[in-house]
């Protein structure tokens, strides 16, 4: 039968690339791996890749052309270009998963055709903050990010109401660019306010440049970093700094060989790539994500209208990533995959989660 | 009969720096003359024209033009009340045509707008033939049809100098400031040269301000002269006859030689 | 207090940096007349050269610095004798649109080899930063401007009184009449580029050593004309001098105009502060009248 | 010492400008070549110098002999070092350098201990440059400009200077002094000499042999005396004739051509 | 553009002020405009979209060329302008609701009065010091792309609905061809006639030689002014079509990478010269595609190719340029003219 077809839109040499190419490499491996066992229903999958660079104008492009080649979805990206596209989405009813878990693009009221598998940025940084309230001392905070969709998205109007909510002073805001070199007027700026901790929702590239110029400058400040912050690249990167970062993530990791995920996805990549040793996290994030997407796909039993498949992945209860993330729910009033999350913080080089899921709600 | 000047420099002053180009120098010139002005290499006949073509306004002293202080006036202004110059150094629009750089003198006559030009229709493209016209009177007068259509850079040193002479009358002076026309000319080019400037003074009635250091030519078309050295008057203005033979110009400019 | 010498001190870094790229660009500028676009590239591949000989070789780092020198200058000239040798007495601008199109060919190459992402070199500068008073300043800083200092130096005393030196500028005058002095254009030129690479890796290699580099480095090549012009063009000093006050600047409208704007600040006050310089000084600081005698 | 043997140059690929042209410098004399404007003077001096290819010009056919060796391959820099240097037309200097560093460029083929004696030598011959030795050459008067260059060729101390048009723009007095430069230099320093010129009375009695050329070819050469003899030569370059003046001359006369 | 005749056989100078000199190259031409009206019902989607691309491009190439090309003030503000009018035409039909026709214009006059001011600087800056001085423009008016949310909806910026003509909304690829298309002539027509005549002239006469240019009359400032307007003014065209090509504008479609992308167009196409802009529009925005589809093609063969052909493309793209400069630096139009001299001439040619 004629394949299914997928467009892939993924940023590898743009501001995100860092944890673009892992992503990019997960959801290649899901798709391969769904086509060595019968496809969608006996129906391969053929998938559109592109690398757009982190550019909204590239992405645009892109999902225009993905609509010439008539694809029955799409996994998409960055916040700002997800949002961007959320009207055209709407219009041509097109089932769109995104690496952005941007809370905006989660309420179908809204964005009725968007899905996302992972815990939102709002809900990381409620859970964060929870997290520091429980620490009591100084729980001043402060907002680091670059200045897009995907840096504001977490904080402006979420992050800061949770923080009102709790109870938490919100001191100082800085940006810094993705993929800054230095980040020094920013943080002595941020110092004088001398918050207790300090959000950043950036990739590991600008993280690794703040975490360090904090060094350099010695700044008391602890620092939290969202799902993107925070990986195994994060620390090779910024070495002894990156000790104690604090990072919050929604997805099981490379070196947790009890979850059944993993040993699949170990095994898999045996299979795949032999020289292989280490997987980012992003890797897994982009391999569940597309896990969803194709099974939904299988549910909606060939036909491929959106309204129809729509309807199947709001059909999805606590459907299984293999304990990649906690199951995951869709329903007609949310596309929040998944609501739970943990903390993790750097010791001695590795991740340690220091908390059990916690849910955001 | 005294008749009042129609350029009267006085005693104008200008410096570069450490430099006096022109130290207090003073002279009339009156409608319909042919008025030259020699001196050594260095002595400011160039930045004199330059004053009055406003591109130096004097450092002092003032330059009056047909009755008014044109002094301070803007570079741009002088065309249009009839002071029109051409440059020693050969100052033409490179890559444009012959044709294009003499229509661009036509640019203070031609009235119509930017819209209408875009239209290019009806007015505009009555004005631009018109003009086109009264160019073309200025091609055939210096004998310039063959190369017409040519881009100046290709044009060889001596046609360029004729095609520069031809965008100053273009602009239908009634003061022309000529700045050594001749230079780089053979003999028989400079006998053409010196019959132009000879018709454009005594059929257009134009006057001409007249730079130039052949001077078999200027004793010989000159109505008058004067001399110039270190930015000043060496003598004041007279008749080629008695600037050759006055003892200061011989010493400092033309050496023994007869000329006339 | 502190704040204010913090940011001084970090923008005097930056600024030297700035400065010794500038430095390059005037360099070419003075000599061919060209308008460097790919300066910022000479500048990061310099930095990845050096970095990919320490990480990837684990040649020592004072080593791979020297073996990038080389490196950079072989590859100015060669640009040179490559690309830009056939443009000579070609419209300007042309070239410049040529040296935009190396700037992406060298930025790919780059991508190419190292990808997009950022690398970091290994430690060579002790962390044991100096102490000055209450604060503490890192080495890295304190070499790349003592670096800046030497090449300043040398080079206005090269161009005032070396032969090849007024060769330099003469060629940059009038290329054709250069030539009919029986000055080798060509070698010129392409010394010129050489030179101008090594000054560019040198800032791109200090830099490194901060927090290390990634394709980002390029946009400096940008940042380059705001100093440059600050200086004006065509002069060393101006180069140098250009280059801190930018660099420092930067810095401040960073530390004291970026929170009032939130952020964006520190990208665009060295534009506002050139315009505002040029519309007061037409040549930059430095910089000479272009003669406009007729 | 020079010699050029029916060569073809044509600019942009298109424009024949040299059709054949032949001609021949001996050793330690002065040569001159005269010709109307656009005949391709210029274009053969630079064809000698290497100086073509910024002009898009190249030498199609013939070759080029200088001192027993081939040169009309050669660059630019190697011709120069081979000993020919080249006075550019319309001066050339280099206008934001000082008048010093214009000599210094000069002497750029020349051993680095050489420089400040060459300059020295070129200040007696035109104090003039002394006094302004470090202003910028782009400020200086045409004239000034104009010894600027012939200084610059002193520096290169070479065995063939092209000349191209040295006297342009200059007073009479400084024209003498030049010619007289121009022997002396070919006198003392027995430097070969081959002059453009269009001052054909002072050309020819500087000059040992005289080329005529026409559009792109050499249409009458001799010893200087024979072509001063010559009636053509007498009509169009000596010009003006005993006392005949300019207003006498019948309007332009069309230029009768040697050829046809 | 009167190089179109050989000899001056012209029986009257309206004849010789002509555009096209001969009957052919008007029938050719004649003949070429209706043939772009024909072809959008023969091609697909996907050319359409590129057709749409070249006909944007060429209005603003030829703005841009009308400013360096012909004035000589080389402009890397380009980029920005055209943001403005994108952004000056979301605005206007976002909050006054005009429509597409009066929105265009009143963009382009928006980014007009943008472009003159920035021009400013002109009355005292020359040369490369100016196009510095544009460049900052660039990153200013970026700058207040972002930080002017209110009306530029900030980082994630403007989106704004089809255009739509008698109530059918141009939301294809297809209707969109022939707004595109209509503009595309009539501004680059308005800009051919334009540099013929007087202004043009001004304009060449101030980059050839201003100091003449003023001692003959020309108001140097006034007619700087004028250059950057109008040139702005395409620009300003150009952005708003393209902003209701997308739709969606955002500060990422008018970076420093535009303008110089713009350049690049004049400069291959030739500068100076209309149809030296046309060429360049044409082969800047084909040059991508074509590397595209090669990429494409190579990617099916090498999947783990995706991870540079980014750069791959981007290093190509500028090598071709390098190469064209190398070999063409006068640009595409200068071929043309010697092709063009070849055949009126022959078989007479030389
Ligand atoms: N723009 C300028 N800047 C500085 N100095 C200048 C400038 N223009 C002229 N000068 C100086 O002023 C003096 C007079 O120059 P000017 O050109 O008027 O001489 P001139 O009489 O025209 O000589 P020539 O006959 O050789 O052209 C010269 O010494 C020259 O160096
Ligand atoms: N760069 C060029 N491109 C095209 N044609 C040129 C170029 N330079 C010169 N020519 C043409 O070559 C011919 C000879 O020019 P050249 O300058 O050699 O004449 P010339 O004898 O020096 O005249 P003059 O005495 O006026 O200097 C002229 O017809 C000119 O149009
Ligand atoms: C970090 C990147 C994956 C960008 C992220 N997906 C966003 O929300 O924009
Ligand atoms: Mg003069
Ligand atoms: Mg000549």
């Amino acid at each position: 039968a004629k394949p299914v077809k997928i467009g892939v839109l993924v940023d590898e040499s743009g501001g995100t690339g860092d944890v673009g190419k892992p992503y990019g490499e997960g959801i290649k491996d899901c798709v391969r791996w769904f086509n060595e066992n019968g496809g969608i229903n006996g129906v391969p999958v053929e998938i559109l890749y592109v690398d757009y660079g982190y550019k909204i104008p590239a992405a645009l492009s892109a999902y225009k052309k993905f609509m010439r080649e008539g694809v029955v979805a799409v996994h998409g990206w960055g916040t700002g270009d997800t949002e961007n596209l959320v009207k055209m989405v709407t219009k041509d009813k097109m089932p769109y998963f995104s690496a952005s878990y941007s809370e905006h693009i989660t309420d179908p009221k809204t964005a009725p055709y968007n899905f996302i598998v992972g815990a939102t940025y709002s809900d990381q940084v409620r859970a964060a903050l929870k997290y520091i309230k429980s620490q009591g001392g100084n729980t001043d905070v402060a907002f680091i990010y670059n200045d897009s969709g995907f840096g504001r998205s977490p904080f402006f109007p979420d992050g800061e109401n949770s923080a009102k909510e709790l109870g938490i002073k919100l001191v100082d805001n800085q940006v810094v660019d993705l993929k800054a070199l230095d980040a020094t007027s920013q943080l002595l700026n941020m110092n004088k306010k001398n918050p207790g901790y300090a959000f950043i929702q950036q990739t590991y590239m600008a993280t690794s440049t703040i975490l360090k110029d904090a060094k350099k400058l010695n700044i008391p400040t602890k620092f939290i970093g969202l799902n993107w912050t925070f990986g195994k690249k994060l620390v090779e990167m910024t070495g002894a700094d990156s000790e104690g970062f604090i990072g919050t993530n929604a997805f099981t990791l490379w070196n947790d060989t009890n979850a059944e995920g993993i040993k699949f996805l170990r095994d898999l990549n045996k299979k795949y790539h032999p020289e292989v040793k280490y997987r980012e996290v992003n890797y897994i994030q982009g391999f569940s994500s597309m896990y969803v997407l194709l099974s939904g796909l299988k549910m909606s039993k060939g036909n491929y209208s959106g309204e129809n498949i729509k309807k199947s992945l709001e059909t999805m209860k606590n459907f299984s990533t293999m304990g990649l993330t906690a199951p995951v729910t869709f329903t007609p009033q949310s596309h929040k995959g998944v609501r739970a999350l943990k903390l993790y913080q750097v010791k001695g080089g590795e991740l340690v989660p220091f908390t059990d899921y916690i849910s955001a709600d | 009969m005294e008749k009042k000047p129609l350029l009267n420099v006085d005693n104008i002053y200008l410096s570069f720096g450490g430099i006096q180009a022109i130290a207090g120098v003073r002279f009339q010139v009156y409608e319909g003359e042919i008025f030259s002005i020699i001196g050594p290499n260095g002595a400011g006949k160039t930045s004199i024209l330059n004053t009055i073509t406003g591109i130096y306004p004097p450092t002092k002293g003032k330059i009056i033009y047909d009755g008014a202080d044109i002094t301070a006036a803007p570079v741009h202004k002088r065309p249009q009340m009839g002071i029109v110059r051409t440059f020693q150094n050969l100052e033409l629009f490179k890559g444009m045509t012959v044709l294009d750089n003499l229509m661009l003198s036509r640019h203070i006559f031609i009235k119509y707008g930017l819209l209408s030009s875009m239209l290019y229709f009806g007015k505009a493209r009555k004005e631009e033939i018109e003009h086109r016209k009264r160019v073309e009177k200025v091609i055939d007068f210096l004998r310039l049809t063959h190369i017409r259509k040519k881009h100046v850079y290709e044009l060889s040193y001596g046609l360029q100098k004729r095609v520069e002479l031809a965008r100053a009358l273009c602009l239908e002076p009634r003061l022309l400031l000529l700045d050594e026309p001749m230079a780089g000319m053979n003999s028989e080019e400079t006998e053409d040269m010196a019959r132009f400037i000879i018709d454009i003074n005594e059929e257009a009635g134009v006057t001409v301000i007249l730079i130039e250091h052949d001077m078999k030519v200027v004793m010989d078309i000159s109505t008058r002269v004067v001399a110039v050295n270190f930015g000043e008057k060496i003598c004041r203005e007279g008749t080629p006859e008695e600037i050759s033979s006055h003892p200061d110009v011989i010493a400092a400019y033309l050496g023994e030689e007869q000329w006339v | 207090m502190e704040f204010f010498v913090q940011l001084i001190i970090t923008g005097t870094v930056i600024g030297s940096i700035y400065a010794l790229l500038a430095l390059g660009f005037t360099l070419i500028y003075k000599a061919t007349d060209v308008v460097n676009f790919a300066q910022g590239e000479l500048l990061m591949v310099g930095a990845y050269v050096c970095l990919h000989l320490t990480v990837s070789y684990n040649v020592p780092f004072w080593a791979s610095f020297l073996i990038t020198l080389v490196f950079s200058f072989t590859m100015g000239f060669f640009i040179e004798k490559v690309f830009l040798r056939r443009m000579i007495g070609e419209p300007i601008i042309s070239i410049i649109m040529l040296t935009i199109g190396l700037s992406s060919v060298m930025k790919a190459v780059v991508q190419i080899f190292w990808g997009t992402d950022t690398r970091t070199y290994p430690q060579v500068f002790s962390q044991e930063p100096f102490m000055i008073a209450s604060l503490s300043i890192s080495r890295v800083y304190i070499y790349s401007i003592a670096a800046v200092a030497v090449f300043l130096i040398l080079f206005s005393i090269f161009f005032k009184k070396s032969k090849v030196g007024v060769a330099m500028r003469a060629v940059a005058s009038d290329q054709q009449a250069a030539l009919s002095m029986g000055i080798d254009v060509k070698k010129i030129f392409a010394l010129s580029w050489g030179i101008a690479a090594v000054v560019s890796s040198v800032g791109g290699i200090f830099l490194g050593n901060i927090n290390g580099i990634n394709t980002t480095l390029s946009h400096f090549g940008l940042k380059v004309f705001p100093v440059v012009i600050l200086g004006g063009l065509d002069s060393i000093v101006g180069a140098i001098v250009g280059g801190l006050i930018i660099g420092i600047l930067e810095n401040l409208a960073g530390g004291y105009i970026d929170p009032l704007i939130g952020g964006g600040a520190k990208e665009i006050f060295p534009y506002v502060v050139m315009i505002a310089v040029l519309m007061i000084k037409p040549y930059g600081l430095f910089g000479t009248k272009a003669v406009e005698k007729v | 010492m020079l010699k050029i043997n029916n060569i073809e140059v044509v600019y942009n690929d298109v424009i024949l400008v040299l059709k054949g042209l032949s001609l021949e410098v001996e050793q330690g004399r002065i040569a001159a070549l005269l010709g109307s404007n656009g005949a391709g003077k210029t274009t053969t001096l630079k064809a000698v110098s290497g100086l073509l290819r910024p002009d898009d010009g190249e030498i199609t056919d013939g070759e080029i002999w200088f001192d027993g060796q081939r040169i009309d391959k050669k660059d630019a820099s190697d011709i120069v070092k081979s000993g020919i240097f080249q006075v550019m037309e319309g001066r050339r200097v280099f206008k934001d350098l000082t008048v010093e560093e214009n000599l210094i460029a000069g002497a750029y083929t020349r051993p680095g201990n050489t420089v400040s004696t060459g300059i020295e030598r070129v200040y007696n011959y035109f104090p003039r440059l002394k006094d302004r030795r470090s202003q910028l050459a782009g400020y200086m008067s045409g004239g000034e400009q104009q010894m600027l260059a012939i200084g610059r060729a002193i520096m290169a101390a070479p065995k063939l200077i092209l000349m191209d048009e040295p006297s342009l723009g200059l007073a009479p007095l400084l024209v003498k002094e030049i010619f007289n430069i121009i022997t002396t230099l070919n006198r003392e320093e027995g430097t070969t000499i081959l002059l453009v010129e269009q001052n054909a009375n002072m050309a020819l009695s500087a000059a040992h042999y005289g080329y005529i050329m026409e559009n792109g070819r050499v249409v009458l050469d001799g010893a200087t005396e024979e072509l001063k003899a010559n009636d053509d030569v007498k009509e169009f370059y000596l010009g003006l004739s005993e006392k005949k003046s300019f207003r006498e001359v019948k309007h332009y006369r069309r230029r009768k051509r040697w050829l046809s | 553009m009167s190089y179109v005749n050989c000899g001056n056989f012209k029986t009257s100078y309206e004849k010789d002020a002509e555009l096209f000199q001969t009957r052919l190259s008007k029938f050719l031409i004649y003949a070429f405009v209706t043939a772009l009206f024909a072809v959008p019902f023969f091609l697909g989607d996907y050319l359409l979209y590129v057709m749409n691309l070249i006909f944007i491009a060429v209005i603003g190439a030829v703005g841009l060329n009308i400013l360096t090309g012909f004035t000589g003030l080389i402009s890397l503000g380009q980029g920005a302008f055209m943001g403005v009018g994108a952004y000056a035409a979301g605005y206007l039909s976002l909050t006054y609701g005009l429509p597409f026709f009066l929105a265009i214009p009143a963009a382009g006059l928006v980014t007009a009065v943008f472009g003159a001011f920035f021009g400013i600087p002109s009355l005292r800056l020359k040369g490369l010091y100016l196009s510095i001085a544009t460049l900052a423009a660039q990153f200013i008016i970026e700058f207040g792309f972002i930080r002017l949310e209110f009306i530029t909806g900030g980082v994630t910026g403007l989106s704004i609905d089809y255009a739509s003509f008698l109530g059918h909304e141009i939301d294809s690829d297809f209707s969109f061809y022939f707004l595109a298309l209509v503009l595309c002539i009539i501004m680059t027509l308005a800009g051919v006639n334009m540099m013929r005549t007087r202004a043009g002239r001004a304009f060449l006469s101030i980059r050839d030689n201003y100091i003449a240019a003023e001692a003959m009359g020309i108001n140097l400032f006034r007619y700087k002014l004028i250059s950057f307007a109008v040139s702005s003014f395409y620009a300003g065209v150009a952005g708003s079509l393209w902003a209701y090509y997308t739709t969606i504008i955002t500060p990422e479609n008018f970076t420093i990478g535009v303008s110089i992308q713009y350049l690049s167009m004049i400069i291959i196409g030739g500068l100076g010269s209309i149809l030296g802009s046309i060429f360049g529009a044409v082969f800047i925005v084909i040059l991508p595609e074509v590397l595209q589809s090669f990429s494409d093609w190579a990617g099916g063969y090498y999947p783990n190719l995706t991870q540079i052909i980014g750069s791959i493309k981007e290093g190509v793209f500028g090598l071709v340029i390098i190469l064209f400069l190398m070999f063409e630096p006068e640009g595409m139009v200068r071929r043309w003219r010697l092709i063009k001299a070849y055949w009126k001439l022959w078989p007479f040619s030389y």
